[in-house]
């Protein structure tokens, strides 16, 4: 029992959960939907909707058991809506985000192409299974599965108003613990326990209201005066005080990595030493512990820790690839002189590029001193809105630029296919025929220990040229009454409010 | 002494009027009505009007007839309603603001009203110094000098020269202004009642100085006054204005003579004398001054008019020659002797 | 018979930049109740200046430094502000020698002239509004209801002037203070508003002073002359005596400045030589000296005080020592 | 005047036409879409987004289709919220924009006027001199400061009102107030130094000297002839301030439409940085009206002349 | 006594100087005070916006990250390590860390301690013998010295390394503000400029020509104030390239309108007086009735709108900036050290605090001085 209100700071233009790509969403459509199996507290996979599964031996044929579940509006959840929902999201007029998430099924990527006509290697045999069959072996294709893209949805309910239905509480119909009581635009989504969700007992609060403040400052201010019960996030000049002051601060750890993309097609960082250099004589612990002033972590691979595969965390015993967590300014003076600046002479004058945003600009700002300080370099700094900016770094005009990805799903195949030639996140058009196959086997394989192998070798490839220049990985920071328990967020920044109670 | 001005002597015929007004009018619409219409005021209804160069042309009339008005439009500040213009020439009521510079240059005006008409922003110095500014004469030194002349002309000290207007009494704001208008030695000014806030002493002396400028200069003055015996002095031509019109027009000794109009004898009638212990007749003129919203129908001066018969009320008479250059707008004037004059 | 006003030697100064100005200096006048007291006198002489500092009306600039001002009993110097407004436009009515710039521009004439009425008699809007009327016909406006509406730049410069009289005359003031009422009015109006002003005279005892170049209307209407020269009052006395005997040589060369209506020859106008002393220097004697036919060693060295009683002037040659000079005008 | 408003009116239309056509083409020219979003789009979603939102198609055809709808007063859908109409954005968010507004206006002038007249009336005594001073302060601290500021003592620190929403009226305080800071000043500035221009006329005299009340002679004749600038500044600001502020609307979590319409240019919502954008032109080009009415209202001499006269 | 006075005496001519209206009006403002005085102060902010900084040891970009968020004055303590030396310390509050100084306020840099404990929310610190343990368990953090007795501050002292405190990179604000002036004064002086080149002239001609002329230059005003700012800025960062000249191309071109519109509505109501009668009847051109009668009126208004738009023209900089015209890091205008210390409001008040009273300071500066200048140009105001 309870009612609980927490501070989002952004307000997602769609609730769709087929179509939104927004990462502002997730809070909305992660506690009002499931789909077939969901993350626990622990970020284990665990089953939801579907009950059971079976893989197929090459892991391409995906068979899953559904259990009896309820729409919020009392239907039954039959199979048949995964189906409308997947196929609907491989038609082109909806307009879904993210339909290459799909595309590894057989028949999707071609159907996509065609207008949504063709086959679809997606099937319910009967109300509770669902099967579809993979092109490829996706390794990562159960942590896919939580994402919003897969997440069912009502087919009567979406065609009678296929734009408008989430936007109305009365057709925003999902599977989750909760179910919308009211949309306030700009302001507010209100949320009531949902009774038709199969694990209701275990739902206790019975009024979620999630306030969007969209100023952190404001929003601290509300969480110190006790006016609401948790928030998002905090401004980053507050953090060594909460984290000591406040039983509520939580740092809570987020698969992303902040990183700069150097443009291997540009000069002067078509050269590897000058890259390795600059990578060299940045000072990441300082970073984190002065301009950050939080308890990110120094990056020095572009994977971030956290993620799990056989048996050992991805970044365990990972190289450092030349890079140390405090500056080596020797080395890298050495290199660029290698290069042929010897302190700095005759560097040509290089733009590092950023979209508007203070932290990162204050971030960007200690680089350059420390360029400057440790290689004699001078580097201006460009920040422009991401309006201007993302174009531009998509058609790879630009020197350096600065960039981040964070997790889609709790596998290192998300940062790693990013640089994938063709890939269209390979933003920096960056090409190596041993990494996508290092990926490509990492993907073939079924045993997982050889998997992860695969996708450290590719890390090292990817890594030791020096494209990327990392700079940390990613913790939220946020508040949460000490009194709520059983709350959680998940490495993939959901908050789930499913279990969720009160203290006595 | 001066010669007057033999205008009668055939000098008209010879010489071109200076400024000819014809059938000019200029209503104003007035009050503040928003959704409907306002109404007609006509303030100059038909004036017809030669001012000759050299001469002064006195203009008398009721406050309020249109004097002020018939100035203003004569020098453009006003856009005419209807009728013509002609200085010199140029068509001054149709002419662009730009053809307008020249005529500005050469004709002055004295404001009425002398201090809404100095910028209080600026010395004294300043004001008087514009218009030669205007027109680029003199260095700045020079000019100063000029101002200096003119102060002591029109009787103030060449220290006011630093000062604002608001420093000044009535009378020698006045002056700043007599200063301002003849600094560039126009052709025609326009004096619009320039020494009724003078003193009789200041008066005098700027009464001769215009005269001295006429003199010197050849100028020519349109000469507004209430004051029938500065204009009598002055004039060599009197019009009478009545309710926007001219109603008699004469020369200043065949005026006082021989006055034609029933206005204008009831305004020498009125005019106080210097001496206390002399008395005057009774009141002239009686009866609703009437308003030029509402302008009465044939004579506008009919309703006031102790001769005033049917005629009068139905047929407006004419401005006409009653003999001698001696114009009056009366259907009794002159040889047609009214019917029950006293 | 007790002055309506009685002031009491009246000295008001301008503290501007350059230094003080002294304009009046030292002025003192009686009026006596059903009287008009005209005040003539050099243009910037003072007098303007006079009848704003009775009022306390002057712009910060101006400041009274001594003189007292006694209406009614009550010397209007130390009066309080709020009672000094009961005064004002009540009992003392106020016509100022500008019209133009005094009145409002954005108020219609006849609000200027209701507001007056409304705030000194209890009166409702329409009485007051046909109290106005009837004050616009008596000041000879035409069409005075429908002209209510105007706005003061919609008014010839003697409509202005007389809807200033209307707002003097709005309450019939014990006294009135008229600043050349009529310098822009045309002669028949001029008489019939100064009817006007006898009338109410007459018949309300109200008092007048009368501010005017115009010496034909001094000789019509007032009973007593005040005039002024350099801020100080040159001479003093009934009208009749002053100008059949000026005795200040100041009054005698004003009078001999006016033209002659009689005459036609365009003669020469006379005006007194010379020019009037600056008064933010004024001289230490006399300050009619320097331009005084009759100008002695001790005109310059001392200021005369007013010699004579019934008619007084301010001049050395009426000392009992002095020199008999011609003194007729 | 019936005839000049009508005129007015009519050129209203030119003009936001004007507006319309001068905004669809800088929005279009400027680089970003709606679509750019958090991440890259392969290039088969972008065309299929791209088809669905007619952005496909030829500028110009875009332009009329635009045109065509908003004669019948339709804004179009958002481009960034599926099954929003932008007519049912303004609608839902104008409110809320319109409370705080015109209680900023409210302010605005029941402050900034009298602190104004204290201020002349006062000249140069410590009244005066306070007032100027915290004008001083209100224009040159901007608002998301004071906003900041004022959050964190009042609401925070001292607890006297809510620290976001309006859900009671005292969590209008502080959002008018900061919204209305800089106006409040800048009238109060505006009337003080127009008062004394005015306090300066001769007809300020002639209402003393008909003995009227210092109210009377302050409002009926100082306040009156010294409002045209106040009145010219007041237009804008009431336009400005009831399309809402982007800073206090976030600072203090109000749902109007300044925040959405800042959004919607980081966004590239088409047609929401349109329909804003018509909206704000529509009460500027009202506002300025009235302030042009108005003016021949304050000042008789001030003629309205119609664009043909 | 009573004989003539010889024609001449008695009158005394005193001539002042011939001073013209500017003239006048120049020493009327030198005779005010504040106005003086504020120019004395924008003359000294100019001075040391060009020739500050070469006094300082740092530039606006010199960072020292391990010195960052240090506050302009500070409680300091005094720990003795027991071998006669003593170490003079101060504790930042809002981030735990100790920062060694000397006995004259002068930062020598940061004191490093055993890594924080996270979960006793403490830190040890070795002095020597001496240890002192920073306990932050319980706010305000204190240190506590070995025998568990809290340890109270020696004193307080001004920072004399970093007057104004250094910022979150560790930067001097005092340097960086000094910076910032040259960028935001330049901004202030280009908005004045359009203001008073464009924005007066436009509105007075509008006003004063009136009719059609009028009512197209207002509709162009109204589309001009409509069109998003944001909108024509992004596009002009993608023309222009950004910098000063581009902030100067945009302020220029839209930062008047403001100005247009007051001036014009001035101008309505002063264009029937008399004395522009007057001046068109001696044949001046539009241009000096402008200049010579029309705007001189109007100056009170003009400076107010001025002086209130200034500050607009210094927050506008800083939003361009963010945006992306502008000034690039690590450049900063007062404008963006202001929105950027907004953030750190709670923590590090100093870093607000400075250049918020820089604008504030020359803001009242600007306003004494558009008192005076609008005083000196109006004869009628007494002193
Ligand atoms: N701007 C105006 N708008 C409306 N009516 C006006 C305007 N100017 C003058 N009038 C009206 O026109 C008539 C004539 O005015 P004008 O000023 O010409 O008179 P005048 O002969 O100069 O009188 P006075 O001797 O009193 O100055 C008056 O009735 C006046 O009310
Ligand atoms: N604001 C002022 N500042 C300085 N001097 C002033 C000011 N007002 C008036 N004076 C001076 O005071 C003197 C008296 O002025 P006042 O107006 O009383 O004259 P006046 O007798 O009414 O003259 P007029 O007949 O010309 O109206 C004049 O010399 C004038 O210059
Ligand atoms: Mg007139
Ligand atoms: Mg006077």
């Amino acid at each position: 029992a309870g009612e609980l209100t927490y501070v989002v700071n952004n307000e997602s233009a769609k609730y769709d959960p087929g179509t939104t790509a927004e990462t502002f969403a997730a809070p909305i459509i992660g506690n009002t939907f499931e789909g077939l199996v969901r993350f626990d507290a622990n970020n284990e996979i665990v089953p939801a909707l579907a009950e059971t599964w079976d893989v197929s031996e090459d892991g391409l044929t995906y068979t899953f058991h559904l259990r009896d579940a309820n729409w919020s509006d009392g239907k039954p959840v039959v199979a048949g809506d995964f189906v409308y929902a997947w196929k609907r999201v491989l038609t082109p007029a909806t307009g879904a985000m993210n339909a290459p998430m799909l595309f590894s099924i057989v028949g999707a990527e071609e159907a996509y192409g065609a207008d949504g006509a063709g086959d679809i290697s997606i099937s319910a045999p009967d109300d509770k299974t669902l099967t579809f069959t993979l092109k490829q072996r996706v390794p990562y294709m159960m942590q896919l599965l939580t994402y919003t893209t897969f997440f069912p949805v009502r087919q009567d309910v979406v065609e009678a108003d296929p734009e408008g239905w989430t936007r109305n509480p009365a057709t925003f119909i999902g599977t989750g613990p909760f179910r919308v009581t009211a949309f306030n635009q700009g302001e507010s989504v209100v949320f009531e326990k949902n009774p038709e969700y199969y694990d209701a007992d275990a739902v206790s609060l019975d009024k979620l209201t999630f306030r969007l403040i969209p100023d952190p400052a404001t929003a601290l201010a509300a969480m110190e005066a006790g006016d609401v019960d948790g928030i998002e996030s905090v401004p980053a000049p507050e953090i060594p005080r909460l984290s000591v002051e406040s039983d509520a601060f939580m740092v809570v750890p987020a698969l992303g990595t902040t990183y700069a993309l150097f443009n291997p097609h540009q000069a002067p960082l078509d050269n590897l030493e000058v890259r390795k250099a600059l990578s060299m004589a940045i000072d990441r612990e300082e970073i984190v512990e002065f301009v950050l002033q939080s308890a990110d972590i120094p990056a020095l691979g572009l994977v971030p820790p956290g993620m799990t595969l056989a048996g050992e965390d991805f970044t365990d015993g990972r190289d450092t690839f030349g890079l140390s967590e405090t500056a080596d300014v020797e080395g890298a003076q050495a290199l660029l002189a290698e290069a042929g600046y010897p302190n700095g002479e005759g560097f040509p004058d290089t733009l590092f590029v950023t979209y508007s945003s203070p932290p990162i600009e204050k971030l960007l700002e200690a680089i350059q001193q420390m360029w400057k300080q440790n290689l004699n370099i001078d580097v201006d700094i460009q920040a422009t809105e991401w309006q201007v900016f993302y174009p531009e770094v998509q058609k790879v005009e630009y020197q350096i630029a600065q960039m981040g990805w964070g997790a889609d799903y709790p596998h290192p195949m998300t940062f790693l296919d990013n640089f994938v030639t063709g890939s269209p996140n390979n933003l920096n058009n960056w090409s190596n025929a041993d990494y996508d196959a290092a990926i490509a086997a990492s993907k073939a394989t079924g045993d997982e220990a050889e998997s992860l192998a695969e996708m450290r070798k590719a890390e090292a490839i990817l890594m030791n040229d020096h494209v990327i220049l990392p700079q940390y990985h990613r913790n939220n920071y946020m508040m949460m009454s000490p009194k709520v328990m059983g709350f959680w967020r998940s490495t993939l920044n959901v908050p789930y409010f499913r279990d969720a109670h009160f203290m006595e | 002494m001066r010669a007057t001005l033999e205008w009668r002597e055939g000098v008209s015929e010879e010489k071109t009027p200076l400024v000819s007004i014809r059938d000019l009018h200029k209503h104003f619409q007035v009050g503040r009505a928003l959704f409907t219409p306002r109404p007609t005021l006509r303030a100059v209804d038909g004036v017809d009007l030669d001012i000759f160069p050299g001469e002064t042309l006195g203009l008398v009339g009721e406050s309020g007839c249109g004097k002020s008005t018939l100035a203003r439009t004569l020098i453009r500040l006003y856009q005419p309603t209807s009728g013509s213009i002609t200085f010199d020439g140029l068509d001054v009521a149709t002419a662009s603001e730009r053809d307008l510079t020249p005529f500005r240059r050469r004709v002055q005006m004295i404001f009425q009203d002398p201090y809404a008409s100095l910028n209080t922003r600026m010395t004294v110095r300043d004001l008087i110094a514009e218009p030669l500014e205007i027109a680029r004469i003199g260095t700045p030194q020079s000019r100063t000098a000029k101002v200096h002349e003119l102060l002591a002309r029109v009787g103030l000290h060449a220290d006011h020269a630093n000062r604002f207007a608001h420093e000044f009494s009535g009378g020698q704001r006045q002056r700043i202004g007599i200063a301002r208008a003849i600094a560039l030695e126009p052709d025609l000014v326009i004096c619009d009642e320039p020494i009724s806030a003078l003193d009789v002493s200041v008066q005098a002396q700027v009464v001769n100085m215009l005269e001295d400028l006429q003199d010197q200069l050849g100028l020519t003055y349109l000469f507004i006054t209430h004051d029938l015996s500065m204009v009598r002095h002055i004039s060599d031509r009197i019009g009478v204005m009545y309710l926007g019109k001219i109603v008699e027009l004469a020369s200043n000794t065949d005026l006082y003579a021989r006055p034609s109009h029933p206005y204008t004898q009831a305004l020498l009638a009125s005019i106080p004398v210097p001496d206390p212990t002399a008395t005057r007749p009774v009141e002239p003129m009686r009866g609703e001054i009437p308003s030029p919203m509402h302008i009465p129908s044939g004579c506008r001066f009919r309703t006031r008019c102790p001769l005033a018969t049917d005629l009068c009320a139905s047929t407006e008479p004419e401005l006409r020659d009653i003999g001698g250059g001696h114009l009056a707008a009366c259907h009794y004037a002159g040889d047609a002797a009214p019917p029950k004059a006293a | 018979m007790t002055p309506v006003l009685s002031v009491r030697d009246l000295t008001t100064s301008f503290f501007t930049q350059r230094g003080e100005v002294q304009a009046v200096r030292g002025v003192s006048f009686d009026v006596y109740p059903g009287e008009i007291l005209g005040i003539v006198g050099e243009s910037g002489s003072g007098k303007s200046i006079t009848c704003m500092s009775i009022l306390r009306l002057l712009k910060p600039a101006g400041r009274i430094k001594s003189g007292s001002a006694t209406f009614d009993g009550q010397d209007l110097m130390t009066l309080s502000e709020a009672d000094l407004s009961d005064v004002r436009g009540n009992r003392i009515g106020m016509i100022f020698q500008d019209p133009m710039t005094s009145l409002n521009p954005t108020l219609s004439v006849g609000e200027q002239v209701i507001e007056t009425i409304l705030r000194h008699r209890k009166a409702t809007r329409a009485q007051a509004r046909a109290r106005a009327i009837e004050l616009f016909e008596l000041v000879r406006i035409p069409s005075a209801a429908e002209r209510l509406k105007s706005y003061p730049h919609e008014f010839s410069g003697g409509m202005r002037q007389r809807v200033m009289i209307a707002i003097a005359l709005a309450c019939d003031p014990k006294l009135l203070i008229a600043d050349e009422p009529t310098t822009a009015l045309d002669v028949t109006i001029q008489r019939q508003i100064l009817g006007l002003l006898k009338d109410l005279q007459a018949r309300l005892g109200m008092a007048v002073i009368l501010i005017t170049h115009d010496l034909g209307v001094i000789a019509e209407v007032t009973d007593r002359i005040v005039v002024m020269y350099g801020g100080l009052v040159m001479e003093t006395g009934p009208v009749r005596d002053l100008f059949a005997r000026p005795m200040h040589p100041y009054t005698q060369g004003l009078l001999a400045s006016v033209p002659d209506l009689r005459d036609d020859t365009h003669r020469r106008l006379t005006p007194i030589p010379g020019s009037p002393p600056d008064m933010a220097h004024p001289p230490s004697g006399c300050p009619f000296a320097p331009r005084c036919p009759h100008a002695m060693r001790q005109c310059a060295a001392a200021l005369p005080p007013i010699f004579g009683t019934d008619q007084g002037a301010r001049c050395w040659l009426h000392h009992p020592d002095a020199p008999k000079v011609e003194v007729a005008a | 005047m019936p005839l000049y408003i009508l005129q007015r009116l009519g050129m209203m239309l030119l003009t936001l036409w004007a507006i319309v056509t001068l905004t669809f083409f800088l929005m279009h020219a400027v680089p970003g879409g709606p679509f750019v979003s958090e991440r890259m789009l392969a290039p088969e979603i972008s065309a299929a987004l791209n088809a669905k939102y007619g952005l496909d198609q030829p500028i110009w055809a875009q332009y009329l289709s635009y045109l065509r709808g908003i004669v019948t007063f339709d804004l179009g859908p958002s481009f960034k919220y599926p099954g929003v109409s932008i007519n049912t954005m303004i609608a839902d968010g104008l409110p809320v924009t319109l409370r705080t507004g015109l209680l900023a206006v409210i302010a605005v002038v029941a402050l900034g006027v009298p602190l104004g007249i204290v201020a002349a009336l006062n000249r140069n005594r410590w009244p005066d001199t306070t007032v100027m001073l915290i004008a001083t302060i209100g224009v040159a601290i901007p608002s998301y400061v004071i906003a900041t500021v004022t959050l964190y003592i009042f609401a925070l620190r001292l607890g006297w009102v809510p620290t976001f929403g309006l859900d009671d009226w005292r969590g209008y305080i502080l959002p008018v107030f900061a919204l209305s800071g800089f106006w409040v000043s800048f009238v109060a500035r505006l009337t003080r130094s127009s008062l004394l221009e005015t306090f300066e006329q001769d007809y300020m005299t002639t209402a003393r000297a008909k003995g009227l009340r210092p109210g009377q002679v302050l409002f009926k004749h100082g306040l009156r002839n010294s409002l045209v600038p106040v009145v010219t500044v007041l237009g804008p600001v009431v336009a400005n301030l009831i399309t809402g502020s982007f800073v206090i609307e976030q600072i203090f979590a109000l749902p109007g439409i300044g925040r959405q319409f800042v959004l919607s240019i980081t966004n590239r919502d088409y047609t929401a940085i349109m329909g804003i954008t018509i909206f704000y032109a529509a009460a500027l080009m009202v506002m300025i009206l009235i302030v042009d009415l108005l003016y021949a209202v304050l000042d008789p001499r001030i003629k309205l002349t119609e664009a043909s006269a | 006594m009573w004989e003539k006075l010889p024609p001449g005496d008695g009158a005394a001519v005193v001539t002042e100087p011939s001073l013209t209206y500017w003239q006048d009006a120049r020493r009327r403002l030198w005779a005010n005070k504040p106005a003086v005085v504020s120019i004395a102060f924008i003359l000294l902010l100019i001075t040391a916006a060009i020739f500050g900084p070469l006094f300082s040891p740092f530039t606006y970009a010199d960072q020292n990250l391990r010195l960052a968020n240090i506050p302009p004055a500070f409680e300091t303590y005094s720990v003795a390590d027991g071998h006669g030396t003593t170490t003079r310390f101060f504790l930042n509050a809002s981030n735990f860390n100790l920062y060694e100084v000397d006995a004259e306020g002068h930062v020598l840099g940061l004191l490093r301690g055993e890594r924080k404990d996270m979960l006793k929310k403490s830190q040890a610190f070795e002095f020597g013998d001496t240890t002192i343990t920073l306990d932050y368990s319980r706010l305000p953090a204190k240190l506590v010295a070995e025998d568990g007795a809290t340890i109270s501050p020696s004193g307080w002292s001004w920072n004399r390394t970093y007057i104004f405190g250094t910022d979150q990179l560790g930067r001097d604000v005092l340097v960086r503000q000094l910076y910032g002036a040259r960028i935001s004064l330049t901004v202030a002086f280009v908005a004045t400029l359009v203001n008073f080149f464009i924005g007066i002239f436009y509105g007075g001609i509008a006003g004063y020509i009136g009719g059609k002329t009028d009512a197209i230059m207002m509709r162009i005003v109204e589309i001009i104030a409509t069109i998003p700012l944001t909108l024509y800025v992004v596009l002009l960062m993608v023309v222009f390239d950004s910098g000063l000249y581009s902030i100067i191309i945009a302020i220029g071109s839209v930062f008047w309108v403001d100005m247009a519109r007051i001036v014009r509505g001035q101008i309505l109501s002063l264009k029937s007086q008399d004395y522009v009668a007057a001046a068109r009847t001696m044949g001046a051109s539009t241009t000096r009735i402008l200049t010579r009668h029309l705007l001189p009126n109007s100056i009170g208004p003009i400076i107010v709108t001025l002086t209130m738009l200034i500050p607009s023209a210094i927050f506008i900089e800083s939003f361009m900036s963010f945006i992306g015209l502008g000034v690039t890091p690590p450049l900063a205008s007062w404008g963006t050290l202001t929105s950027d210390a907004v953030e750190t409001m709670r923590a590090y008040p100093h870093q607000l605090f400075f250049p918020a009273a820089a604008i504030s300071l020359t803001m009242f500066a600007f306003n004494f001085l558009g008192d005076g200048l609008r005083d000196a140009l109006d004869p009628r105001f007494r002193k």
